[in-house]
């Protein structure tokens, strides 16, 4: 065979769009970058998959996917790898699914440094490892300069959920509280200075994380768990909102309850943002019977990923609006969902 | 109108440009002093001023912010003085009442 | 946060509340003839809305919204002006964020962003220099927009770019002045007001002296105030005092950072760079004299308005605000934003006719967000 | 609930970053364009699934990921999301599985019209269909204009491998055929017509197809069916060299044999393009032992998919070259896999 | 294909291929002592080793590659200055594919691709031409490679350009002409020629005689020949007649499409728009007497070098080519590819020092690509 | 050097800039007739052309390609008759030659 990935063949350079051509420099790339790391089991362009909790009679398979496209592609906390990586894991979870495999797909623009995209692999190899997930199979694809913003990641996950297990907001119950494992908008604010545009700089990190084994223990710890959702895009209020749609209850959540950061609170005030609304990618909303919650906070604080765990709000009859907040001023008012994302208010 | 948020001046960053870096709750951004630049910069280092769309435009006048903020405890706590002895009233009262269910 | 959380003290605003009630039965103000307030500034509507202080509040008091968001008085044939000159060829078109949503007769800034336009939120006019300085071979064009709080940020702006010679950046000049249209507002015969609740961070600039045809001329009361929900309550107070008492006087309860004066730099600046327009048009209440400010014939390389032949440089072309739209009515207090006609119907968020549903320091954005708006939509309109 | 996807939300206008911003315009875009077609069954971010065929002893499951980035991205014979459909359908079946669910992410450009969206989605629906396999779950960012290249699709695939079966080019021995179901480079020469910048036009479609059916019926007919691969990016030449040298064959082509279209000649000679390297999105090549090369093909050429099915070559043991061919003229030479892309030869 | 499938003809093939072995025993060619017919156009070399001719035809007939793949001669000095013009901002660089991955010394264009330039590939100077009418605000540069065959396309867009009097269309000149480098070759005491296969579409251009000089002057024959396979067989037959019959004559297989004496349009545009340079630079070879063109002064408005101040209008920079690469000799034919001390290790198509072994065209490619080059590579060079 | 290819002109489509469209085994590109403009463009209609980036840089003469290809197929044939006869040498010595083994 001819030279098959030599660690010299690609080093200091750039992606071009000859590694995307389907030939020779597309295997290099993909040997040395992608499946050198992976290490995928099939050499076919397939995995190959058998697991003894799918032949459970009852056990059904979870299935999801996420495409990344965060901007910048490295950030304190993270990178679009680990977000792609954690982000699926926790849609596996939220679910009540046992996160087992990963699909990883590439889009990478003409002129992407070589030496990023294996900072990146690293940091997939990483979390999956941690995480307890495989990437098993996956693809790239090279675009036109321009044509995309540095990479993007699309991951989709497949687990596999016990038998008897369902989770869904449909079940939420008025009286159910609502619990959060950690601070809110560290990944939004974080984002917000990592872009540079407004020059805003913050000793944050990205909240990213994979909340597989958080979920599986308070699953264990809590029979009656209701739902839970991880609170990315559109952050905690977005998440809420939707929940208490599905679920037809309202949610009433106390303000001065809420887990934030000063810093997150600074940018907040700086650029007229709600906390609320920003993303998370290690933060998740759950909801349990009353009965369950102190056995959901404790289990729960156990954890790294739970540690700073609390109650946040309780679902209640539906009323006039799905979410409301009671601030520590002591007023009332909406949680909506917003149109669209949420823009700095400054003059 | 217009979003004014209180931060600090913790540097002097460009003189010649009277740019500062300003903090607020642990959030930097470089802001102009342009406004304040009244008095000698260095002095303003330290200060808290109200910055709007990264301009410092006011200096915080810490005694008059004292002042505004005795006048409102004030409130609140007479208040709560009241509400206190409204309770004991009420305390004084309810025992009666009780037997008297 | 100093001079931020001790403003929003719980226990405080109960003795402030408590106050408010007891000088609200004082003056005799009940739900069906309450004290109308106008909070002058957006940005005190925002507030009002967010700590719910008009539901804290003594029923008697009743919080009318005013012109006082700098977003929201945008007429269309302007938004249409900043999407002709960010469609140029070669321009970067920078603004706050506050203005992307804003509708226009054809398309928003940001619809114009969508359909290709290179048009960039910054946090400061200075972000917008400085793009400027990094692109040269491109035409950057600043948004300025807004009251006198913000003028200031682009007068020295500009002023910084004549120093440098930077030949690529101008402004395209929307700043507007608070006093005209109270004046107009406080001549409209069926407007009932009993107070007002002052721009804070106007007066930052301007002092409080431009306030005092407001309470010598039309024996209003006036209270400048800050933008914690204490700073509002104790502001209301204050009217209410003035009220109880009988005065009609231009008080400060934002002394900490409003000089009785202003800021003499920033009106330096500000005199140097602007020069007053002949008239300004405003969203929803057409043409006010002398309500705006243009760039003086010195700076004139650093006005849009000459450098792209648009606006007022030229014949404006005529745009009708939305069919039964009730703008102009919502932003001077008139009407409440549950009276339009549009309110949750034509108008809504996701699909505004007017900027009032858009911007956050909107009255309607503000009824819709927080005030039980959908409650709201699913009745008839008042009128 | 608020106005849930009335058609006239979005009816007529582009795509803006409020669509992503996972507020209420998301919900709409999301409800109206994808869901309200591919109608998922749960209503959490992840599918539910259960199958019976998954639950044989010594079934395994089969995984695969792509992703979509063609420009344009509509053109004659099909469009994005067919080719995403037909491409990740393609690679479980090329492997031996049987398609069964597929997730769709979609990458979209600020400024993408929404009337566009619909179509491609409507075109995912339709081969989804007729392939047999479900649509599951799905995700949707908007990147900023210029950030995308209009729309950028990735799919992933779960199917089942029958016990038993095991495709793989390392089964591939001497003396088994090579045969190819169909003409081939016809989707390379309609995308290089579609694009424009080269002025040329042709009345070519893209041979965009799902394979699933076929290779279903030539696994049932050729007991000992050793591999098959898709020869899309770098067309069949790269298949091939992929393949001789996973198993450590030769494989002698017969270029007089090869199937291909006038206009593929001719859009060849013009741009001095090899067709063997053009991609194709319907095209497959399989090797089978000798003695079911027979079976293999009157199966092949019963279907549509496989109607011109031929024999393009056979496995020889191992020369000095992978991939070797014969051509018309009498002479012989090899053919290599190419470093990047074909690029045009024309001064 | 008309024109192209007759001359593919498997059956005349072997005719031809049996007189070829015919004429080879009568003359005594021999694999030790073959006869030596250099093909000097690039089109011809990829020919021979697609249709595998070199194994087809009589062991006593040994191709010599010559220097006439206009990719391949470029020096690394000139696709520095590509890169260097396509860096100016502004500036959309387009040029034919054949050229994109040519080695220049800080990198290819298919890297200044990747590093940000506006690269495009064109398949005609008139599709550049076009993105220049819908890109006034870009600066579009052409880059102008190729032989006789080429040149006249440049020059008539270039007339084309000044009749529309486009201001922001340029070409890059690397027209370059066959003779010059023949005659050096022929001058070259070391090298053995016993024939040549000409160039048809330069004589497509330039007629036949401009080749008299090789018969003439040198006693060699010549057959200008067409690019099927069946045209340079007959073209190899008919030099090899020639020999044997003890001629040396210009002759030409490629009559349906060679005229005798050219294309009179083509060279009347070729010499309003074109003069001879002094001197020009090839790769491997440096600079070669009156073997290149460069646009004149009256259309010196269309000249990239002169407008972007490069090149030939400046002092140029010295650039040495890679340590140990050989592609001068391989090009004039002194030795074969796989002699290149650099061929298949520090020189291949993934990794190229040379533009040999990434033109199509080139002899090391074709060597890689179609003849074997790995089993050649897994061998010491022959020196 | 340089690609060039046989292609039929079907159409003139701008006479002032001397364009035409030319059909290459069902591909169409438009070209310019500019090298061969010195006959009416008219008559060019139908012709075929030597195509080389975008120009038809020669008009095909039918007769002259006629005569190579003639040339070419007499060679052809020739070996063929002769290859025949060697055939019919071959066959009337095998059976001898298989007898013998
Ligand atoms: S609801 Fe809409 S149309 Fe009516 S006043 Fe408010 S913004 Fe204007
Ligand atoms: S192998 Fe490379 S360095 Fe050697 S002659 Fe060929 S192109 Fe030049
Ligand atoms: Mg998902
Ligand atoms: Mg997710
Ligand atoms: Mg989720
Ligand atoms: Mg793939
Ligand atoms: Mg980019
Ligand atoms: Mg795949
Ligand atoms: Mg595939
Ligand atoms: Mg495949
Ligand atoms: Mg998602
Ligand atoms: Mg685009």
């Amino acid at each position: 065979m001819n030279m098959p990935s030599k660690p010299s063949r690609l080093r200091g350079e750039r992606v071009t769009l000859a590694h995307g051509g389907g030939g020779r420099a597309m295997r290099d790339l993909i040997e040395e970058v992608f499946t050198g790391v992976f290490r995928p089991e099939s050499g076919e362009d397939q995995a190959r998959l058998s697991s003894d909790a799918l032949q459970v009679p009852g056990a059904r398979l979870a299935f999801t996917t996420d495409s990344y496209v965060v901007t910048p592609v490295e950030f304190p906390g993270g990178d679009i790898g680990k977000l792609a990586v954690c982000g699926t894991v926790n849609d596996l979870a939220v679910g009540g699914a046992q996160p087992l495999w990963l699909s990883a797909s590439f889009i990478i623009e003409e002129g992407c440094e070589i030496a990023l995209l294996h900072r990146i692999v690293a940091s997939m190899a990483r979390e999956a490892e941690a995480a307890g997930v495989k990437i098993v199979t996956g693809d790239t694809k090279v675009v036109e300069k321009g044509s995309c913003d540095t990479v993007f990641i699309t991951t989709s996950g497949v687990g596999v959920i016990p038998p008897g297990r369902d989770l869904g907001a449909v079940h939420i119950r008025p009286g159910d509280v609502a619990i959060v494992n950690g601070v809110l908008g560290d990944h939004g604010a974080t984002i917000l200075a990592a872009r540079g545009d407004l020059a805003l700089s913050a000793p944050l990190q990205s909240d990213c994380q994979a909340l597989g084994h958080l979920m599986a223990a308070v699953a264990g710890a809590c029979p009656n768990l209701r739902a839970a959702r991880d609170a990315t895009r559109g952050g905690l209020a977005s998440a809420l909102n939707e929940m208490a749609e599905a679920a037809n209850v309202s949610v009433e959540l106390d303000e001065a309850s809420l887990p934030l950061r000063p810093e997150v609170k600074g940018m907040c005030e700086i650029l007229g943002l709600d906390p609320l609304y920003l993303a998370n990618e290690g933060a998740l909303v759950l909801f349990v019977p009353e009965a369950e919650a102190d056995a959901a906070l404790a289990t729960m604080r156990a954890l790294p990923s739970g540690r700073a765990a609390v109650i946040v709000g309780r679902a209640t009859e539906r009323g006039s609006v799905p979410v409301r907040m009671t601030s520590a001023f002591g007023g009332t008012r909406i949680v909506d969902m917003l149109v669209g994302e949420q823009l700095p208010r400054i003059c | 109108m217009c979003l004014g948020i209180p931060g600090q001046i913790v540097e002097i960053t460009d003189e010649a440009r009277l740019m500062a870096m300003a903090d607020v709750s642990g959030v930097q951004r470089e802001v102009s002093l342009a406004p304040v630049s009244d008095r000698p910069l260095a002095d303003l280092v330290g200060e808290w001023v109200l910055i709007h769309v990264g301009f410092a435009m006011a200096v915080i006048d810490e005694h008059e912010a004292a002042e505004t903020l005795e006048a409102l405890r004030g409130l609140g706590e007479a208040q709560e003085a009241l509400e206190a002895m409204e309770q004991g009233a009420r305390a004084f009262d309810e025992p009666v009442r009780e037997n008297a269910q | 946060m100093r001079y931020v959380e001790e403003f929003r003290d719980p226990k405080a605003a109960k003795g402030v509340l408590a106050a408010i009630a007891r000088v609200a039965c004082e003056i005799g103000a009940t739900r069906e003839e309450p004290v109308r307030i106008m909070e002058i500034c957006g940005g005190h509507t925002h507030a009002i809305f967010r700590y719910g202080l008009d539901k804290l509040v003594h029923e008697g008091i009743e919080f009318i919204h005013g012109p006082g968001c700098p977003v929201c008085v945008l007429p269309m044939s302007r938004v249409d002006e900043c999407v002709e000159i960010a469609e140029r060829p070669g321009v970067i078109f920078t603004t706050f964020g506050d203005a992307m949503r804003v509708p226009g007769s054809r398309k928003s800034l940001m619809q114009a962003k969508a359909d290709g336009c290179d048009i960039r939120m910054v946090y400061s006019p200075l972000d917008a220099l400085e793009l400027a300085r990094r692109n040269p071979d491109r035409e950057v064009v600043f948004f300025g927009l807004g009251f006198e709080t913000t003028t200031p940020s682009t007068a020295l702006t500009i002023q910084q770019a004549a120093r440098e010679r930077i030949g690529n950046f101008t402004v395209f000049c929307n700043h507007i002045t608070v006093p005209p249209p109270i004046k107009a507002l406080l001549d409209d015969p069926h407007m009932k007001l009993d107070g007002f609740v002052g721009p804070g961070h106007v007066s930052m600039v301007i002092g409080i002296h431009p306030y005092d045809f407001i309470a010598r001329d039309y024996g209003k009361p006036i209270v400048v105030a800050g933008f914690e929900p204490l700073d509002l309550l104790q502001s209301v107070l204050m009217v209410l005092e003035q009220i109880r008492d009988g005065r009609a006087e231009v008080e400060n309860q934002y002394a900490r950072v409003v000089p009785e004066h202003g800021n003499p730099v920033s009106l330096a600046a500000i005199a140097e760079v602007y020069e007053e327009r002949p008239s300004f048009e405003w969203r929803g209440l057409g043409e006010i004299d002398a309500s705006g400010l243009r760039i003086r014939e010195a700076y004139r390389a650093y006005d849009a308005e000459a450098k792209f032949g648009i606006g007022y440089a030229v014949v404006r072309a005529k745009v009708d605000e939305p069919e039964g739209c009730a703008c102009g009515a919502v932003m001077t207090g008139r009407i409440k934003p549950t009276a339009c006609p549009q309110f949750g119907r034509g108008c809504t968020p996701d699909m505004p006719l007017g900027a009032l549903m858009v911007s956050s320091e909107g009255a309607c954005a503000a009824y819709w967000t927080y005030g039980g708006a959908r409650v709201a939509s699913e009745t008839e309109p008042a009128e």
